[in-house]
């Protein structure tokens, strides 16, 4: 009976900060704060998403808020250059695939382990950003940031968007090979290479998911923003690593989910800000409690981890 | 990650299995093989050369010992980060304890607190008590890290949010800056035309250089960085050795944030994460493994000095702060490329 | 080991020997030409992006050699960047430092080089030795602003909810601006009363997420004041959401204020959504700047501070100040 | 109807200086059932990878339905039709049970999972290995026994033409082992042929067309099994001359009595299903050894004692004393010596050098208040490796040393500690001969010098040429005491197999 209370305590700990903040504030549980909320939480979600993918295969990418910057940068560049926004929104896309395709070469073919390569292009990511940008803030035209308010069926476009986004990866997750194979490789790499698996290729695929991930996040934040600033997605990576693990993700790879998992861990840590906000808590705690956050997600995992080892 | 995520079970599953590239100082090696632990350095030296001609300024002594000026907080950050890579584990938390070290001695000397204890008045005391902090600090790290068996760079990222945000919390996200001018002025003395920054940091560099060819302790860390479990078989201290090696690093980030701290002559509650990426380039530049096991003192004053010396240069050359970004992180790629290539080499003879 | 040891001894000596052996700066100087150095600490908003260019028209004008740094947000490399400035002998400095404090060791630095230094739009704390300020007094713009904000507010004929977007606290301007604000607020509690300060530490992130909770919390706030004009695209992003950005005529309209006057406000102040806005004088400034520094030069003595009034650009004045505007030049960007 | 489907020619194998197989020629027609007999480290499992393509040969050629066969990697070994299924399992918990057994070769519909497909080859194929469980269920949930049909059915997967089975009834109950053999005379009469490695002689017999016994990587007997029975096997696997010296012992004097507390002392030792209530007393200057195979928790029993594995009730008595908190810190300061099965990974610091590793376990008699003393250190070191003629260079790092070598650098390293309690996880793996006489003298005068020496070994002649008394382990029980005089290969073979099997 255990495992199935764990497995259902991320939503447990949601309805449980949900209820104290709504008992805190009445302006919590209102029917727009809900929405304000989940608009502010998707791209948090696909972020969350993407990161759920490379932890599946027991690997991280710590350079998602660079790859998320450096899109915005190479997708401004091109709205200012040429004017046209259809261009810019194909480009982010392609170059989320190509950071993510570097990034994978650098951990198959070249051996690093995964953290040091990302973490190192998490600086090399925000210096290629920085020179596009020249460290200058770019103001978007207003048909890139009206994607922000538009709804598609009654439903605000950065919702549908997470949405869609989320369903595909848990399709990828659940329903493909690539999936499965995944969590076999996350479960043990060395086995899966007996089982016939080619995980070089499959670990190469998985960063370029969480590279398409992050140009997505990307875009719903720049729309949301209307400007490329110097520290657009600074310091998001360890809202997206708190997210993915509180959502149930185990760092040492194999178990986890996206769709429940990812999307909840987001929600959850969306929702802590959007309701220290709303009762006015002393916003210079807003960096020590995102630490505290990401603390107990990674306490809580090492203990599920090691109370169910799985093997 | 520490290759042995606790003494008692198996080497963890998802680090690399095989043991790190080679130690030059530990044993004498034919001149191919300690060419080869000297790739980092070396190829500084060829950098410096082909750079001269574009920037002749560089040479200038004036630059020189701004160059030696500016690595001497980057070389203790350095020495205790190669402490805690020689461990095979890694600390991103540098950007918070020194925030948070520079700020809570900052308060005490300026007596911005009513209720600080009367000894913090005294500044040597609360020097010392910014360096204990920083030292308890990273013995918690080594404490989640061997008996809690977390993976280090977790543990260090999020101490590192939780650090900073406590040291914003604490000031409201103001700098203090009324330090006493005796205490600056005797902070930013010159002995023999170097300031005493760049000595303390050579000081340290030698007692890092005693501790790990000539104590205990540092054939202690060397063992647990190569093979925790061997070490722990052969009745070393696992625990005890761990905790110590990231509480040397956590006291060094401590001593640096006094030093910056006493150069800006303010201390600030935040601190940009590049430093991070100097003080583990220098590290690996100086032939630190990124895997554990392989360290020397002297290797990363030498990295310290390329990565300082690149730093200035690219200045000279005009180039913006995003170039000097782009360059660290390529270097620090490519250090690992030559660590991940030894480790791959030396693996396959393990497998032969 | 003796191989080790040698190639150290052989790096560093080739290192001291070639520093000894050239110590006159390499570039020639053309006799009477100046070189001077400007250390900005950021270019992230389009004043300081507006302020560099009107100093580099400036510095051409008098054909100096120009040597630009820029610190992004890093006091320790600021510090290190106008060290490194002043041992490549520049004639003059025009430094603007990320704070009031940290400023301090960088100018005993210049003065003991007896390098002149003027800072720009950011004043230095006490006891930094002699220096001059080319500042903007952002305290009375900021009072000015915002009385013809309430003023416009007045005729609505009832208490409006105000809302402050605050900048980083450690930047002496972002909290005179603050007390310039909460002065006049405090003069008219019978117009306007603040139930939101929104801190953003010129974060563009943090801003949006704090006024558009602040408007979720409050939706009946009518009353914004931005400490900065580069903020505005947030603001304007979190009304659009809340669809409550309307121009000026319109009865529910929001009342807003800016400072700085950069393109972004004077597109607002064009399209009728901005009641008034603070401007820095930036052409002035400079050239205050540029000419304290040849004075100086030249020994003659300037004094310390050297204030821009600034002006208030509003609905009313729009058609006869907009050129002095530097926003209106500038446009968004190129 | 028999034409060869598989022919080793002179297959060779050697790891360093240690040769493990020595032309080895076999050919097993398609149709038939190859038996596969010797001890441990007989060169059995060396066969099976290179077989499964995780070694390669260094000698010799393999002939797969005519056709030259050297598989780069495991992968390519299924895909020739070689199928492997070892004894550690090498499934995924959180996948299910069909997803694991077609793990690599998914069955795709436009880019998903033909999950009907999938779950309709995943049931026929259960059903065929007689589990009944649903194909969906998740492997965590499963017993050892179904863990261990379904990596036999990943095995059956289409285009099998030769399955190997390593020890494959070792987590079977008899009902499942009766339906693995009827399931494996069914892949014979298909024309399938298959090589059935195991302890259980008289599985082996009732099952093979003809068996093969392997000892000391040698082909000693080939031939039909009709004409072949369990002792005539015993004795092909253990029955040689003692051709390898063993240093003479003096005679120990029988002044062990009983009064006296045992230098090494185990009181009714138990861990939950691995080790049952194992007492044993090991006295100064004694050697005794640990008999049996694989598995029969030797190991295990020799970590709980050093401290390294925890144990549910007895204890550990070092001179009358028991000592609760075991950890190896502890054990050492008492004067306990553990050589680890797995050198490598256990043992040495393989990128020091030769002094760093001798002096590994005692820096701390070689410092004073935490500074060393390298000169003092280094002289020791030194003595010791000369003591234990360790040959080789001693600069380079221990990676690069031959197994003989680097397996008397661990001696060394506890060596310089003159331990009174020596704990030997199979002392001479990998050893070349050499220098595995030199380790026998070094263990012999250690004993003579008042160690007390527990050594656990599958090679049936270093136990009784070395030890005074000898325990047979079976199933984590001592099932036997032999004293030096009753000491034979046979003796000792019989009682580490299942009574009920030898009539």
């Amino acid at each position: 009976m255990t495992r199935k209370l764990v497995a259902q305590l991320p939503f447990i700990v949601l309805l449980v900060v949900a209820f104290t903040f709504s008992l805190l504030t009445p302006k919590f549980a209102t029917t727009a704060n809900a929405a304000n909320l989940l608009t502010q939480a998707s791209s948090a979600a696909v972020l969350a998403g993407g990161m759920s993918f490379v932890l599946l295969a027991s690997c991280i990418d710590l350079s998602v808020g660079s790859q998320m910057f450096f899109a915005a940068a190479v997708a401004g560049k091109l709205l200012l250059a040429y004017e046209s926004v259809p261009l810019a929104i194909v480009a982010m896309p392609l170059v989320g695939v190509c950071c993510g395709a570097v990034h994978g070469l650098l951990v198959t073919w070249a051996g690093l382990a995964p953290f040091i390569a990302t973490m190192a292009s998490l600086f090399v990511l925000r210096g290629a950003g920085l020179w596009l940008t020249e460290t200058r803030a770019m103001n978007l035209p207003a048909e890139f940031t009206g994607y922000a308010d538009a709804t598609v069926a009654g439903f605000p476009l950065p919702i549908v968007i997470a949405c869609v986004t989320l369903l595909a990866l848990t399709y990828l997750h659940r329903r493909t090979a690539f999936g499965r194979q995944i969590v076999a490789i996350g479960h043990d790499r060395e086995e899966a290479y007996k089982a016939g698996i080619n995980c070089s290729r499959t670990i190469w695929q998985v960063y370029l998911v969480s590279g398409v991930c992050c140009a997505i996040a990307g875009f719903i934040s720049l729309t949301q923003l209307g400007t490329v600033s110097p520290s657009f997605g600074r310091d998001r990576e360890f809202n997206a690593i708190a997210a993915a693990v509180l959502g149930g993700t185990s760092l040492s790879g194999g178990t986890g989910s996206i769709l429940p998992g990812a999307a909840i861990g987001a929600i959850l840590v969306t929702m802590v800000f959007n309701g220290l906000n709303l009762i006015d808590a002393n916003p210079y705690t807003y960096p020590l409690i995102t630490g505290t956050v990401i603390l107990f997600a990674i306490l809580c995992d090492a203990v599920r981890h090691r109370h169910f080892a799985t093997r | 990650m520490v290759r042995t995520s606790s003494p008692l079970t198996a080497p963890s599953r998802h680090t690399s299995s095989h043991t790190p590239g080679q130690i030059e100082q530990r044993s004498e090696h034919p001149l191919l093989a300690a060419l080869r632990g000297r790739t980092g350095v070396f190829c500084i030296a060829l950098y410096l050369l082909c750079i001269y001609p574009f920037c002749p300024e560089l040479a200038s002594t004036g630059q020189v010992l701004a160059v030696v000026h500016n690595a001497a907080p980057l070389l203790v950050l350095a020495l205790g980060q190669t402490f805690v890579l020689l461990l095979g584990g890694i600390d991103l938390s540098v950007s918070g304890v020194i925030a948070l070290v520079s700020i809570i001695s900052a308060s005490f000397i300026t007596r911005q607190w009513a209720w600080a204890p009367a000894w913090t008045a005294e500044p040597s005391l609360s020097i010392a008590a910014g360096l204990l902090l920083g030292a308890v600090i990273g013995a918690v790290h080594g404490f989640a890290v061997s008996v809690l068996s977390l993976p280090a760079f977790l543990v260090t990222m999020s101490s590192m949010m939780i650090l900073g945000g406590a040291a914003v919390w604490i000031t409201h996200g103001e700098r203090i800056g009324d330090l006493p001018i005796p205490l600056l002025d005797a902070a930013q003395r010159h002995y023999f035309g170097l300031d005493i920054s760049v000595w303390i940091a050579i000081s340290l560099a030698l007692v890092a250089l005693i501790v790990l060819r000539r104590t205990l302790w540092g054939q202690w860390l060397f063992a647990v960085g190569q093979n925790a479990r061997a070490a722990y078989l052969a009745g070393c201290p696992v625990t005890w050795v761990l905790i110590s090696g990231f509480a040397w690093c956590g006291a060094c980030s401590a001593l640096a944030a006094l030093l910056y701290t006493a150069r800006m002559e303010t201390a600030s509650p935040t601190f940009p994460g590049e430093i991070l990426l100097d003080a583990i380039g220098a590290a690996v530049i100086g032939g630190t493994s990124l895997s554990g096991g392989a360290a020397s003192a002297l290797g990363v004053v030498g990295g310290t000095l390329a990565i300082s010396l690149m730093a200035q240069s690219l200045t000279l050359l005009n180039l913006a702060h995003w170039h000097v970004l782009m360059a660290k992180g390529s270097v620090i790629l490519l250090a690992a490329f030559f660590d991940a290539r030894r480790r791959a080499a030396s693996a396959a003879e393990l497998r032969s | 080991m003796s191989w080790r040891w040698m190639r150290y001894l052989l790096a560093s000596a080739m290192l001291f020997a070639a520093g000894c052996g050239n110590n006159k700066p390499a570039a020639q100087q053309i006799d009477g030409q100046l070189r001077i150095g400007i250390a900005f600490e950021t270019l992230q908003t389009e004043y300081w992006v507006a302020s560099l260019d009107n100093l580099r028209n400036e510095l051409n004008k008098r054909n100096a050699e120009i040597v630009e740094v820029v610190a992004d947000g890093d006091a320790n490399r600021q510090l290190e960047q106008v060290q490194s400035l002043i041992t490549r002998h520049v004639d003059g400095i025009v430094l603007v430092p990320k704070d009031s404090r940290t400023c301090v060791p960088m100018i005993r630095a210049a003065n003991k080089a007896n390098i002149p230094i003027v800072l720009y739009n950011r004043g230095a704390a006490t006891g930094a030795g002699p220096h001059v300020v080319v500042v903007a007094d952002n305290r009375s713009i900021t009072r000015a602003t915002v009385s013809k904000m309430v003023e416009v507010a007045r005729q609505r004929g009832r208490k409006l909810k105000a809302a402050i977007l605050i900048g980083d606290l450690g930047d002496i301007n972002a909290i005179e601006r603050r007390e310039g604000f909460d002065e006049i607020v405090a003069e008219n509690p019978d117009v306007v009363e603040v139930v939101a300060r929104i801190p953003t530490e010129w974060n563009q992130e943090k801003a949006f997420a704090g006024i558009t909770n602040a408007l979720q919390a409050n939706p009946e706030i009518e009353f914004i004041f931005c400490s900065s004009d580069f903020l505005f695209p947030s603001v304007i992003s979190a009304l659009k959401s809340a669809n409550r950005y309307l121009p000026v005529n319109d009865p529910n309209h929001v009342v807003l204020g800016g400072f700085d006057g950069d393109a972004t406000a004077y597109g607002m102040l064009k399209e009728g959504y901005l009641d008034a806005d603070g401007v820095q004088d930036v052409q002035f400034e400079c050239q205050q700047a540029v000419d304290a520094l040849y004075k100086m030069n030249r020994g003659e003595t300037v004094d310390a501070v050297l204030p821009d009034p600034g002006f208030v650009i509003h609905q009313g004045n729009l058609e006869t100040d907009a050129e002095r505007m530097w926003g209106s030049q500038v446009g968004s960007h190129k | 109807m028999s034409e060869t489907l598989l022919a080793c020619r002179n297959v060779r194998k050697q790891f360093g200086s240690t040769v493990v197989l020595n032309d080895m020629t076999v050919s097993v027609p398609s149709g038939t059932v190859l038996g596969l007999v010797g001890e441990n480290g007989a060169g059995k499992s060396t066969f099976l990878n290179i077989l499964g393509g995780v070694l390669a040969p260094d000698g010799g050629e393999i002939e797969l339905q005519g056709r030259r066969y050297t598989p780069a990697n495991p992968i390519a070994a299924a895909r020739a039709g070689v199928r492997v299924v070892h004894q550690e399992l090498n499934l995924f918990p959180n996948l299910t049970i069909a997803e694991n057994l077609f793990l690599d070769e998914l069955p795709a519909r436009w880019f998903g999972i033909d999950r009907a497909r999938l779950q309709r080859e995943a049931t026929d194929m259960l059903r065929r290995v007689g589990l009944r469980r649903d194909a969906r269920s998740l492997i965590r949930d499963l017993s050892p026994g179904a863990r261990q049909l379904i990596e036999i059915g990943r095995a059956l997967r289409t285009g099998a033409k030769l399955i190997v089975f390593d020890e494959p009834t070792t987590s079977l109950t008899t009902p499942e082992s009766e339906h693995l053999f009827e399931l494996i005379r069914e892949l014979r009469s298909q024309g399938a042929s298959i090589i059935y490695v195991s302890h259980n002689l008289s599985d082996v017999l009732r099952l093979a067309d003809n068996v093969l016994v392997l000892r000391d990587g040698v082909v000693q007997t080939l031939d039909a099994a009709t004409n072949l029975n369990e002792s005539v096997l015993i004795r092909a696997m253990v029955g040689r001359e003692m051709t390898q010296l063993f240093p003479r012992r003096q005679p120990q004097p029988e002044r062990r009595e009983a009064s006296r507390p045992a230098t090494l002392e185990l009181r009714g030792l138990t861990r939950r299903n691995c080790i049952h209530d194992v007492s044993l007393r090991v006295d100064a200057g004694e050697i005794v050894g640990l008999a049996g195979l694989m598995g029969s928790g030797r190991t295990e029993l020799l970590k709980m004692i050093y401290g390294l594995d925890a144990t549910d009730a007895g204890e550990v008595l070092v001179d009358g004393v028991p000592y609760r908190r075991r950890c190896p810190r502890g054990w050492i300061k008492r004067g306990m010596a553990f050589v680890t099965e797995d050198r490598r990974q256990d043992g040495l610091l393989l990128d020091s050098n030769a002094r760093d590793n001798t002096l590994l376990a005692s820096w701390r008699q070689y410092s004073v208040g935490g500074w060393l003393q390298r000169r003092r250190a280094s002289q020791a070191a030194t003595q010791i490796q000369d003591e234990l003629l360790l040959r080789g260079d001693r600069r380079v790092i221990v990676r690069r040393l031959s197994g003989g070598n680097q397996q008397k650098l661990v001696f060394a390293k506890w060596g310089l500690r003159k331990p009174r309690i020596l704990l030997l996880d199979e002392p001479t793996r990998g050893v070349d001969v050499g220098a595995k006489m030199e380790l026998y003298s070094t263990i012999c005068r250690l004993a003579d010098a008042g160690t007390a020496v527990l050594l656990v070994s599958s090679e049936q002649e270093e136990l009784i040429g070395l030890c005074d008394r000898l325990h047979v382990m079976r199933s984590g029980k001592l099932v036997a005491e032999l004293q030096r005089a009753e000491f034979s290969n046979e003796q000792i073979l019989r009682h580490a197999l299942d009574p009920e099997q030898i009539a």
